[in-house]
């Protein structure tokens, strides 16, 4: 491992979840973005027997890479080599039955239960901002049974209670409310993570549980508009590798669409990272 | 073992939304009517299967437009011939909504997923555009449900979300379990979409590679139009009777399409044309939908016409030479 | 468009026979802690298969026993290690349950169709044999339901008939279109058998040509046998994703099993033995099962023992030879 | 057309049903017996684009005749060449739909109102003759548009009421009866066809509607417990033709087992045909 000199922000949310990636397990991945990346470099540089399946029912490709522009998924290269091509439903069906260990989604908008909005902003048909709909996300976030949330941290983006759920979290954060509306039991979010933090849950309620080394607790919680419950010991998180990013910028994000669209860049300075936002 | 029991069937909560009537036996005659269990040929262009089964305020389902595999040259002639008040199922569509939006050929999309462009929200804010929440799953199975004839199926998702709210999904209490079960209804479009690799003449369609929910598609559907890279023989259909993905009579057009997802990809046939489909992607995010409407929809007669003015023998010869990954694309 | 509205939702009849259980986060469950999600080599004997698969009072399904793609070698060794009390979803099943319940390894059979020999009849009338009525098609309507994962499917059969008050139908009011209309519960066995033309030793398996639902079983059940004519790479499974019909993570077990299905036949692989099929026949038919097991299952220790002693080379050479159609039945 | 000089009361029934056989048509064979050899026949010598699909699900095979003993469905010769294999499951969802106009059976018992009975002779559980059941028949009787049913002529098979309804006909006879138990609006029996004889329905009862030349409509009345109403006309059935004896013997069920395994055989004596029953 190779310590990096500069990477962006959302480098390191992925590289983050793909640490999180375990061999043996399976991944239903939402869409081809952030989620996709993760889990693939996860699968490469650390757990080789990882499973994912894509949002249209894949399951364990050895894509051709790097993808095409916008050929993230369906597409030939990222089909390619397959145990099995399936079909939305056949993924569905996977998850249902309780096949899926994991999910990994991003979103634009998350609550202190972990409820995801990417419906709605602002008060629902009333004025403010439509969004493009929860895609196959409301899915995952149902049947898998754990999911893993990957977003930027914003204090817009960690809210007390979402505008709107597109797919759900732990509902209204009482016990079994996933249950009483009809999903999987045991099921529900397991970790948020963004390029500063990663969050679990305790009693279904958002919680620091980690930090980069370049922002304090306090830098986080001022970009949490909820306030989530803090663990009596944040930990901290390794930052990403030269082996992670050279994997990241020359085989999947080549275009550094998923990456550089948003955030800062961080700095290895000879002595420490620092953090330098995006003009 | 369990012994038959009553537990209470009872309705605990319900979507508010309208949603397309659900008709089982109504379905069934109009495919005793309509549907030719004989095998006449039905090789048409795509000009006359728009005009003959497309009809303003149809419900249509297709999927992958733009992308990957998408019926581009059908979807380019209802916009073409002007459509009016059609009510999409949005499930794993993109940037389509907006261009058919953009058109004024929608008036309602079950939503899914799809670019929420200035089109969009232009439509929205007037009330020309309605919009029901779904997911890209909950669509399928609802499409999946329509294909097996049933009026609706359980699901185990979908409950505890908003888009319940705004949908036609129903929380009911299971008699087998007891426990708290959503339901969906079934959906059966007016009209099915399908761009497939090979076709017969009957409509006999070979998908090869993924998809989001073509084959449930074409079977829950009342007007099904097939386009297809390649026409093939019937004798080439029975020599793999486990390479077809659709039979003929789920099918009224069978459309002949050479680079009919153009600009998007058809696995191991042609890869896409990254510089058009971005051209499609920024006019619509842009809210520039005009200019390009009538560049590329307006402005040629046909999908061959589109092919000859607007991309060339050259570029699409460099799209069949990129596509070089062939395993599991032909029977 | 049709209005969200509240038509009553009630029970209008139920069928009072015990079936299995109705669990979806159960099976859930099951899938979670048993269930390998790693690819691991799952290669082992039919005994093997049998001796950890295969408990007393499990409920089993399979099909197409003694004539087509059947797992007859898996069947022989439960009755070799002679399982008691099983449950079998008895669609396109036939002589085989005769052959089971002679054998004294079974106690209920969900019908479906079945030969009533001497043996069933006899164990109907001392009280050792429960029946409960569905037909081939509602138990693959069951099965397909408990692939999905969800507690029950509406169908459009069976209403009416007497065999839904010995099921676990129940006729509700469907809540969208006030019609009546048929639920059955899903099914969920306990063991899958399935017999398939190629596997991975992980259990990625391909099945050619037409079949019952040898996919829904192996995603229905909790423990999934598969035995496989070959076994082939996992590089070959690759090499055609659109072949793969069950993946490695519905499979507990591969038994490489070369002739299999003996004395039935593996379409593109080899033709039945007919004089065999017909001995076993006549054997169950006439009441005969003692002498046909010990000769056929309790004689010989392995499928491989079996086919040594009582078949031969020359014959399985001739059912090769016999087998002239191939098309379709490869990758 | 040449006339044939002796054949077996089954081979009247077949032939009496291929003739049934309609171009464009749809026809789903249950089992591999009477009904599968009657599309057949009826495809291969009068309607060429009539398509049957088999009980498990295979689409308009072109088999490979004759077939190996048992092996008419499933195997390869069956399901040679077909449009498409598919599953049970696949078939019932195009009957469901509306796909199947034609349902062919056959059957052990039958009554008035075209209920048929493959289960229980007797009163059920309580003594009586264990059947196979259904198989696929019940969801064929419930989702074809119409049913047509093969049996022989005799009087306890034409009963008033069977003792258990495998396979739906009209039920209790009422207007709406199957609608009112879930079935598909509009569908039910159609034919019942007898080596003597052909049925229809009138308002949902059973109709004596032909007869062959060799019996009487008095004969039949004989061999028919319930007395079904009898048409104004009863209509003439042509006698079966040397080139469909021809088809059946030598193509179709070449081993006899379907045709001969019952009932009597009739004789042409060179002015008309007279039957003569089996010892």
């Amino acid at each position: 491992m190779t310590r990096a000199e500069a990477f962006s922000d959302r480098e390191v949310a992925m590289c983050t979840v793909g640490r999180l990636i375990e061999d043996g397990k399976t991944y239903w991945a939402a869409g081809g973005g952030t989620p996709l990346y993760s889990v693939l470099l996860g699968k490469k540089l650390y757990a080789p027997d990882a499973q994912y399946v894509t949002e249209d029912g894949v399951i364990a490709p050895i894509p051709m890479l790097p993808f095409e522009p916008m050929m993230s998924m369906v597409a030939s290269r990222a089909t390619y080599k397959a145990l099995s091509w399936g079909t939305m439903n056949t993924a569905g069906y996977f998850a249902q039955l309780g096949f899926m260990d994991y999910g990994i989604l991003n979103t634009l908008q998350v609550d202190k239960h972990g409820n995801i909005n990417s419906t709605f902003l602002g008060e629902y048909g009333h004025g403010g901002r439509r969004m493009h709909g929860p895609g196959g996300a409301d899915t995952i976030a149902a049947c898998c049974w754990r999911t893993i949330l990957i977003t930027d941290q914003e204090k817009r983006k960690f809210v007390e209670k979402v505008d709107f759920i597109s797919s759900p979290g732990f509902l209204d954060g009482s016990e079994g409310a996933r249950e009483r509306a009809g999903l999987p039991r045991g099921t529900g979010p397991w970790r948020v993570v963004t390029p500063w933090a990663m969050y679990d849950y305790q009693d279904r309620r958002l919680r620091l549980m980690a930090r980069v080394p370049w922002v304090t607790v306090e830098q986080i919680l001022d970009e949490t508009e909820c306030k989530p419950l803090v663990a009596a010991e944040v930990q901290v998180l390794e930052p990403p590798t030269e082996e992670e990013l050279q994997l990241l910028r020359t085989e999947l994000d080549v275009r550094g669409q998923t990456s550089d669209a948003a955030g800062g860049w961080i700095i290895w300075d000879g002595e420490q990272y620092t953090r330098q936002a995006a003009g | 073992m369990t012994l038959a029991t009553s537990q209470p069937l009872e309705i605990l909560a319900e979507g508010r939304a309208p949603y397309h009537p659900v008709d089982p036996d109504g379905f069934r005659e109009w495919v005793r009517e309509h549907k030719s269990r004989a095998m006449v040929s039905k090789l048409m262009s795509e000009k006359e299967a728009v005009e003959r089964f497309v009809a303003d305020g149809d419900y249509v389902t297709y999927e992958c437009n733009y992308l990957t595999r998408g019926p581009n040259l059908v979807l380019n002639e209802i916009m073409r011939q002007g459509r009016k008040n059609l009510w999409i199922a949005g499930k794993f569509t993109y940037v389509d909504v907006g261009l058919l939006v953009g058109a004024g050929c929608v008036s309602k999309v079950d939503t899914g997923f799809f670019l929420a462009t200035p089109a969009v929200k232009k439509a929205l804010a007037e009330g020309t555009l309605e919009l029901y929440e779904y997911s890209n799953v909950v669509m399928s199975m609802r499409l999946e449900a329509g294909a097996q004839g049933i009026p609706f199926i359980p699901i185990r998702s979908f409950g505890g979300t908003d888009g319940f709210e705004y949908s036609g999904a129903k929380l009911i209490r299971d008699p087998y379990t007891g426990l708290a079960t959503v339901i969906i209804p079934a959906l059966n479009p007016d009209v099915a979409i399908v761009h497939v690799q090979q076709a017969d003449q009957f409509g006999n369609a070979r998908v090869f590679g993924t998809g989001i929910s073509d084959v449930p598609a074409a079977l829950a559907s009342r007007k099904v139009i097939v386009s297809a890279e390649e026409i093939i023989s019937t004798d080439e259909i029975r020599s793999n009777p486990g390479a077809t993905s659709i039979p003929y009579w789920c099918v009224d057009a069978v459309v002949e399409a050479p680079f009919g997802s153009y600009p998007g990809t058809v696995p191991g046939y042609y890869a896409s044309d990254p510089a058009a489909v971005m051209e499609c992607f920024a006019a619509v995010l842009r809210g520039d939908v005009q200019a390009y409407l009538d560049k590329w929809i307006y402005g040629v007669q046909s999908h061959t016409e589109l092919l000859e003015k607007n991309v060339g023998v050259a570029k699409l010869l460099d799209m069949k030479k990129r596509e070089t990954i062939k395993e599991g694309f032909r029977a």
